[in-house]
């Protein structure tokens, strides 16, 4: 607002030039109600999935025909499908694959712009360039047709459903990255730290990658939701994870033949779906106001 | 069956003609005909080919257009659930083209849809020589080509069975050719055929289906690489738009011998995804949906939405094939430690309930069917036992099937999880239809399945078993040789004697169970959806439906 | 006092008439995440017609903000909290909706400092100046165009029926201004606010800009308000001058008593720091020590006790009031109140 | 105009030419012999080879790339390995279906989440922090619902318990009304999944423009509150809009993928899954090669539609 009384403060210019710094540390990460809530949810849902396979609860896969369709009840919390398995765990182990999935395309797509992006950023003309050209083809796909197309090529799977889903956040990940690396390099601390002839890859390490890693974490655990829907959307097509090892896309596509009979086949892993990448959203909504206050609308 | 024993006879089988048949009752035509009583008048007898305990929903029962008020537009919307590659009749491959196929040619006999035995249709009547290696068949006179591609006489009879036979053509059906010798037109109007070695099924071969349709060699030459989308046949519909992956449009065939339908179209609708299709036919976009599944709660949604449900059971079994050319596989106590791991029968009680575990490679309604095999039925102690003895602990495989849109069917997956807990590992390889045609007709993939629609056992038996049928020209995907079936099989061809020819086609069903290159699975149905008023759609022994006799009653 | 803002000195309409405008107790408040912030506090004074007040003030002494509460643009996390601002028998502060719309750019008018911004960029003038004429006045688009050229002539824009078609950015800062002046006073207000409108602008533009206020408000007979920090632009254009510290009104009088006998501190440091030469004034006044006041934490007393050269005991436990020091003079100072004479200390000035 | 059109479209030439050569490597990429992946591994001889010709992959690399970029400048994208048709032909019965689709949930997607956005960001800037809360937390969730498990519950409630919409069969432009019922369900959804992105971005950007000084200058002047909204803050959030559009459909050709095959539409998605499952290359390469072209299109009418909606965006 231009108004308020909090601008009105921020008169000095010593104060605005501090304030529009890219944040500094760990403070992006904290203080922020948004953040903490995607947070608070997340955790518990990652933890649950990691020990899932040591919980008291039926094997994701194994059949029971005599317990076929079951509604969620105090033995199935989440029911059971045709074949007489228990929904919760299959939930739970679908979302063990999906978080997998989640954040091993996001880790990737990440790293790959981290790694690429400040090299484009700050090796200069004829890197950047090419960097750049490559980075301008692959965002010339819309994303998903980049993933289907991958997957067209190296068949449906685990590995190839994460790396078609990175192959296409990648790009925009190197193109974020480059714009953060080249925004730092003109910036006078690192004029100065240049001059007191410091290495480049102290530089990378103490001022770029440390500036730039917050607005790259709001970005990957947005790609981290986005991979959970897009390997969803593949599973849903059959170029996705081959059953029957669940995700919950799978457990969703599953789920369809009997969406009259036993709704919570594919509506429960769907709702943790959502859960997901909500919190994940909210997470990166929490960093980037942190980084950017005025985003918050004050 | 009697067929054989009218042959013998010498007789000389008088076809319904086509004012007989102009009525529509295609599908009882044959009834009328001479000798034929016991084959088709009691159709209960051949349905119910499975244990007794085949559900017997409603089939349309066949109604006499006379008797009921017709609809106004008799036009119809039918849902295609996967578009054909092709129509060339010599080369198509699939259910979805065949059940198209079968109404735009015709051949020289029929299959009757009821008993799967040969009826008249092109060849109004026929004279077998007494050894069975010589075929003679007089033709209809008044049978014209759709696309004013002219009169229909001998000389295509002759043209269209060199085609399947010409190895440039590398048709998949010129091995159920392999015992003819020669084809001559004797006239305009009659045709004979010689064979190799005596043949008492040569009436199948030349039937309506695959390599007996008869097609145009003026069309083909027109049309080139395209007449796989521009089918000219002798069948009582014509091809006359296809709209590539979105429908095509069946129009009646005003120049058909036994007359015009009374259809006068069929569109078919592409709905490949079955929940959209039942979707589609409950909301009353598509008057009958082609093969909706056996999955039993759809089955009891779309009963309940009051829709008919027609149907064919055990008219075939599907097997499993093992490929031994993939390690482990070529062992035979591993084949039968997989069959006696998994629960056939209780995985189709719960997940297929319209389908029975299968213990031959004929359906049990055939004559040639044998019981006399070994029965694999759940015991995973005599499997554990089997691979002790190959001195094997675990070992994993892949299953190469098919997935509608990432679901493999349940009944697999309960497979592969009963089998894990005697330590054999199934991996599902997951394809898609096309591509699992493809590769199971290449022979690659260790194990997967087939469902072969056929009404003549020896299509099956030399199909699978015979070694000229290997692929990727045949269909013996397991690499079947076993010299002793292959002479087993071709002295059954020419056995005139059907109690001696009885014997002998069991022999090799009990030399195949014993040695189980191909495990028989299940004996399923092949069930359709159809409004009431949509009168006469029968499935046949081929999982198709000749809409000849179909026709629209009055309805609101 | 320097001789060139004593010369230009307009004279007043007078007192004793009808007041055109009335405010009392004007306060605004903002809700921050510190706390509480009174930019507007207690603020009252009257508007005689054809009147030219100006307000003069540090940035964030409230002068924007009670300008714009006027109108009721002050927008959340501002808030008008008590006061009232009659104006023609209408209370300001309490129109609502259609009838608050009905004042807007009609009645009472504002003018804004930027006018490189104040202007929508994407659309053309004609849309921008019509469009008020169009709503107040029932013009069809013929004759609100008609209008508009009027307008747009009398404030001295060149060839108006080419540039009506312009968008702003193909203006120049000064034609910017002209076209908001024109729109301003198209619908002939009784009131007109200008905030700051030749802050942005270069200097020889500003005089121009000023004196077609002048002009333009004196044609109309309009009051104005007009906010500014520069006192020599106080002198040349205002009857009257209010002075607001901290959100409050501290000083207000005619311009030659407060030029000439200022009676708060403050005041005084704002005239000293004139140049002694007509010419740019600098944002922020160096000359008097310290910085401003922190609105979320105002000290008790005075609010301009720490930058004070004459702060004593009681003034940073007392709030001053305005007491009257002159015909028509104000001021809030526990000092100078007790102690009439500034004279006194106007004397190291000169 | 016209030249600068000129101008942009000559810089497309080397982004054109890049993506036909991605979609050439496509089938080079696949691991070990391409013609053997789709004809099976124990394919040999002359069905191999001819396998090989119709792929493209016969002979040296450089005369395939040749072939290739020859071939598609000529409009021949090659014979779908299954049906024998022209891919060409394929694409383009497909291409109606696709674009009409795509265009309409693009527009209705606008028509949807623009006021949520505007909304959401005018509540914020009246200090009602609850609604935009509710505006935005909403479109947040309604973005993370699968798209198709909402198609499946949309047949199952619309279609089959109402049954007021079709979900099967050819579409028949001739006839507007079943036009309209046939394309409502599949483009609902497509609109669905844009709301939540779009109505972010016009949050923002309002929420900004709400902020500017011409929006106290239109307020001081007496226009209405909805004016100033849309007229004032929302034209001049125009170029972020315009910026989302051009991304969304990005998404939006990944949603109509999934969608098509959903409600059986016959266009480039339903060729598209049919050929991957197939493995029928050439078709697979002529989907996505014009799917990209269609995007690069998109992407240079946003550049054109920024000089319309911003006179201060220059052409240049």
């Amino acid at each position: 607002m231009q108004y308020s009384g909090a601008q009105a403060a921020a008169g000095n210019p010593a104060a605005r030039t501090t304030a529009r710094l890219p944040f500094r540390g760990m403070k992006a990460f904290v203080g922020n109600r948004n953040n903490l809530l995607g947070l608070i949810i997340l955790s518990p849902i990652v933890l649950l999935a990691a020990v899932a396979p040591w919980l008291p609860i039926p094997d994701p896969l194994a059949p029971d025909i005599r317990a076929s369709l079951v509604g969620p009840s105090l033995e199935h919390p989440f029911g059971t499908d045709k074949l007489g398995r228990d929904i919760f765990s299959r939930t739970l182990s679908g979302l063990k694959v999906s978080l997998t999935v989640g954040f091993a395309a996001a880790t990737i797509a990440l790293t790959v712009g981290m790694v690429l992006g400040t090299i484009a950023g700050f090796m200069g003309k004829t890197v950047d360039m090419a960097v750049s050209a490559v980075v301008d083809l692959f965002l010339a796909f819309p994303s998903l047709l980049l993933a289907i197309g991958f997957i067209a090529v190296f068949g449906p799977g685990m590995w190839q459903v994460i790396l078609a889903i990175s192959l296409s956040d990648a790009p925009r990940a190197v193109r974020l990255q480059r714009s953060l690396a080249l925004s730092l390099k003109s910036r006078t601390y690192i004029d100065a730290a240049r001059m007191a002839s410091a290495p480049t890859w102290w530089l990378l390490m103490k001022h770029v990658i440390p500036n730039t890693i917050a607005p790259m974490l709001v970005v990957a655990s947005i790609y981290a939701a986005n991979a959970i829907l897009a390997e969803a959307a593949l599973s849903f097509l059959g170029l996705g994870l081959v059953p029957p090892e669940p995700s919950l896309g799978n457990l969703v596509s599953e789920g369809r033949e009997y969406l009259r009979e036993a709704w919570w086949i594919s509506t429960l892993p769907g709702v943790f779906i959502v859960i997901v990448s909500i919190s994940l959203h909210l997470f990166s909504d929490g960093i980037r106001e942190n980084l950017d206050p005025r985003a918050a609308g004050h | 069956m009697t067929n054989f024993r009218r042959m013998q006879r010498r007789t000389i089988l008088k076809g319904a003609g086509a004012a007989a048949v102009a009525g529509g009752l295609g599908a009882l035509s044959v009834s009328c005909g001479s000798d034929d009583d016991d084959a088709a008048a009691d159709p209960t007898a051949t349905t119910d080919a499975g244990d007794g305990a085949v559900p017997t929903t409603a089939v349309s029962p066949t109604v006499d257009p006379n008797a009921i008020q017709l609809a106004d537009e008799q036009k119809l919307l039918v849902r295609q659930y996967n578009e054909p590659v092709g129509l060339d009749p010599h080369t198509l491959f699939r259910i979805e083209a065949e059940n198209i196929a079968t109404n735009v040619y015709a051949a020289l006999t029929a299959y009757d849809p009821l008993t799967g035995n040969p009826i008249p249709d092109l060849a109004t009547e026929w004279e077998i020589s007494p050894d069975a290696t010589e075929y003679t068949f007089k033709l209809v006179d008044n049978a014209t080509w759709h696309q004013d591609f002219g009169p229909f006489t001998a000389a295509d009879v002759v043209y269209s069975f060199n085609r399947v036979l010409d190895s440039a053509l590398g048709s998949v059906y010129a091995p159920e050719l392999n015992n003819m010798q020669s084809v001559e037109a004797l006239d305009d109007y009659t045709v004979k055929f010689v064979l190799k070695s005596p043949d008492v099924n040569f009436l199948y071969q030349v039937g309506n289906y695959h390599q007996g349709q008869i097609v145009k060699k003026e069309a083909v030459e027109k049309y080139g690489a395209d007449y796989a989308r521009n089918p000219v046949g002798l069948g009582p519909f014509e091809m006359t738009e296809w709209q590539a992956n979105s429908y095509m449009v069946l129009k009646r065939h005003e120049g058909y011998h036994k007359g015009p339908a009374t259809l006068e179209e069929i569109r078919f609708n592409l709905i490949q995804e079955v929940n959209a299709a039942e979707a589609a036919i409950i909301n009353g976009e598509v008057d009958v949906a082609m093969s909706i599944g056996t999955v039993p709660e759809r089955i009891k949604r779309l009963t309940e939405a009051g829709l008919d449900l027609p149907q064919v059971s055990g008219a075939s079994n599907s097997v499993w094939m093992f490929n031994p050319e993939f390690g482990q596989l070529s062992d035979p106590r591993l084949r039968k430690a997989i069959a006696y791991g998994m629960d056939i029968k209780s995985s189709l009680e719960q997940f297929n309930p319209s389908a029975r575990q299968a213990f031959s490679i004929l359906p049990q309604y055939m004559e040639m069917y044998s019981d006399a095999v070994t029965k694999y039925t759940y015991d995973p102690q005599k499997a554990k036992a089997l691979m002790a003895e190959a001195g094997i602990e675990s070992f994993s495989y892949k299953q190469m099937t098919t997935a509608a849109q990432g679901s493999v069917s349940d009944d697999i997956l309960y497979q592969q999880a009963l089998l894990k807990d005697i330590g054999i590992n199934m991996e599902l390889d997951i394809v898609e239809n096309t591509v699992y045609n493809s590769r199971r007709t290449a022979g690659d993939f260790e194990v997967s399945n087939r469902l072969y629609p056929a009404v003549n056992p020896d299509t099956l038996l030399f199909g699978y078993l015979h070694p000229d049928n290997l692929p990727p020209k045949g269909f013996n995907s397991a690499r079947y040789n076993n010299p002793e079936v292959v002479s087993t099989l071709e002295a059954a061809r020419g056995e005139l004697d059907l109690e001696k020819r009885k014997e002998l086609y069991a022999k090799v069903q009990q030399i195949v169970s014993d040695e189980l290159p191909y495990l028989p699975y299940s004996s399923g149905a092949t069930i359709w959806a159809a409004y009431p008023y949509v009168k006469n759609v029968v499935v046949d022994k081929l999982s198709a439906v000749n809409w000849y006799p179909v026709v629209i009653e009055a309805h609101s | 006092m320097t001789s060139s803002a004593t010369l230009a000195r307009p004279a007043s309409p007078g007192y004793g008439v009808e007041p055109l405008l009335s405010v009392r107790d004007l306060s605004v408040e903002f809700e921050t995440k510190r706390g509480t912030v009174k930019a507007v506090d207690n603020v009252s004074f009257d508007l005689a017609p054809g009147e030219r007040l100006a307000i003069v003030g540090e940035s964030g002494s409230g002068k924007s903000v009670m300008s714009m509460s006027l109108l009721q643009l002050v927008t959340y996390p501002g808030k008008i909290v008590s006061g009232s601002a009659m104006l023609e028998g209408q209370d300001l502060l309490a129109l609502q909706g259609r009838e608050l719309r009905a004042i807007r750019g009609s009645k009472v008018t504002m003018i804004f400092q930027d006018p490189m911004t104040s202007l929508n960029p994407v659309l053309r003038v004609i849309d921008q100046i019509t469009a008020p004429l169009k709503r107040h006045l029932g013009l069809s688009q013929h004759a609100a165009e008609q209008k508009a050229l009027e307008a747009l002539r009398r404030v001295g824009i060149p060839d108006p029926e080419r540039n009506i078609r312009a968008f702003p950015h193909e203006l120049s800062g000064g034609m910017r201004q002209r076209v908001l002046i024109a729109m301003a006073v198209a619908c002939e207000p009784r009131l007109l606010i200008a905030d700051e409108p030749t802050t942005a602008l270069d200097v020889t533009i500003q005089a121009q800009i000023i004196e077609l206020l002048k002009e333009q408000a004196a044609a109309l007979n309009s009051a104005v308000i007009f906010v500014t920090h520069d006192m020599g632009v106080v002198a040349r254009f205002a009857h009257r001058v209010g002075v607001m510290y901290g959100g409050r009104l501290v000083e207000i009088g005619p311009v030659e008593e407060i030029f000439e006998n200022p009676q708060h501190p403050y005041t005084r440091g704002l005239l000293a720091s004139i140049p002694t030469v007509g010419g740019e004034m600098p944002e922020r006044l160096a000359q008097i020590d310290g910085t401003p006041p922190d609105l979320a934490r105002l000290p008790e007393g005075c609010s301009f006790a720490p930058r004070c050269d004459l702060v004593q005991g009681r003034c940073r436990q007392v709030r001053p009031e305005l007491t009257r020091r002159g015909t028509n003079h104000e001021a809030a100072c526990l000092v100078t109140e007790t102690e009439p004479g500034g004279a006194q200390w106007r004397q190291p000035n000169h | 105009m016209t030249a600068y059109l000129i101008k942009r479209g000559g810089a497309v030439v080397p982004t054109v030419l890049g993506i036909v050569t991605v979609v050439f490597l496509m089938v080079r990429l696949i691991p070990g012999d391409p013609a053997a992946a789709v004809g099976g591994e124990t394919l040999s001889g002359e069905a191999l080879e001819l396998l090989r010709e119709r792929l493209g992959t016969n002979g040296p690399l450089l005369e395939q790339y040749w072939n290739y970029v020859s071939s598609v400048a000529q409009f021949d994208l090659g014979r779908s390995l299954h049906t024998g048709l022209p891919v060409t032909t394929m694409v383009m019965d497909a291409l109606p279906v696709t674009v009409v689709v795509g265009l309409s949930s693009l527009v209705l997607g606008m028509i949807i989440s623009v006021p949520i956005g505007a909304f959401a960001a005018y509540a914020r800037s009246r200090g009602n922090v609850g609604a935009d809360s509710a505006l935005t937390t909403g479109a947040m969730i309604i973005d993370t619902i699968p798209g198709f498990w909402l198609a499946l519950i949309f047949i199952l409630f619309f279609s089959i318990q109402l049954g007021w919409f079709p979900v099967s069969g050819p579409i028949d432009w001739g006839d507007p009304v079943h036009v309209v019922k046939r394309l409502a369900l599949p483009v609902s959804i497509l609109s669905i999944g844009q709301v939540a992105s779009v109505a972010r971005i016009t949050r923002t950007a309002v929420l900004e423009s709400l902020n500017d000084d011409y929006v106290r200058t239109a307020r001081a002047l007496g226009t209405p509150e909805l004016q100033v909204l849309f007229r004032h803050a929302l034209r001049n959030s125009a170029l972020p809009l315009v910026t989302i559009t051009g991304l969304s459909v990005g998404r939006l050709i990944g949603g109509t993928v999934i969608t098509e095959s959903i409600f059986s539409l016959p266009g480039m998605g339903t060729v598209l899954i049919k050929a991957i499952a197939g493995r029928d290359y050439p078709v697979i390469q002529g989907v996505i090669l014009l799917f990209a072209l269609m995007f690069v299109i998109v992407n240079v009418l946003t550049d054109v539609v920024y000089t319309r909606v911003d006179p201060r965006v220059r052409l240049s």
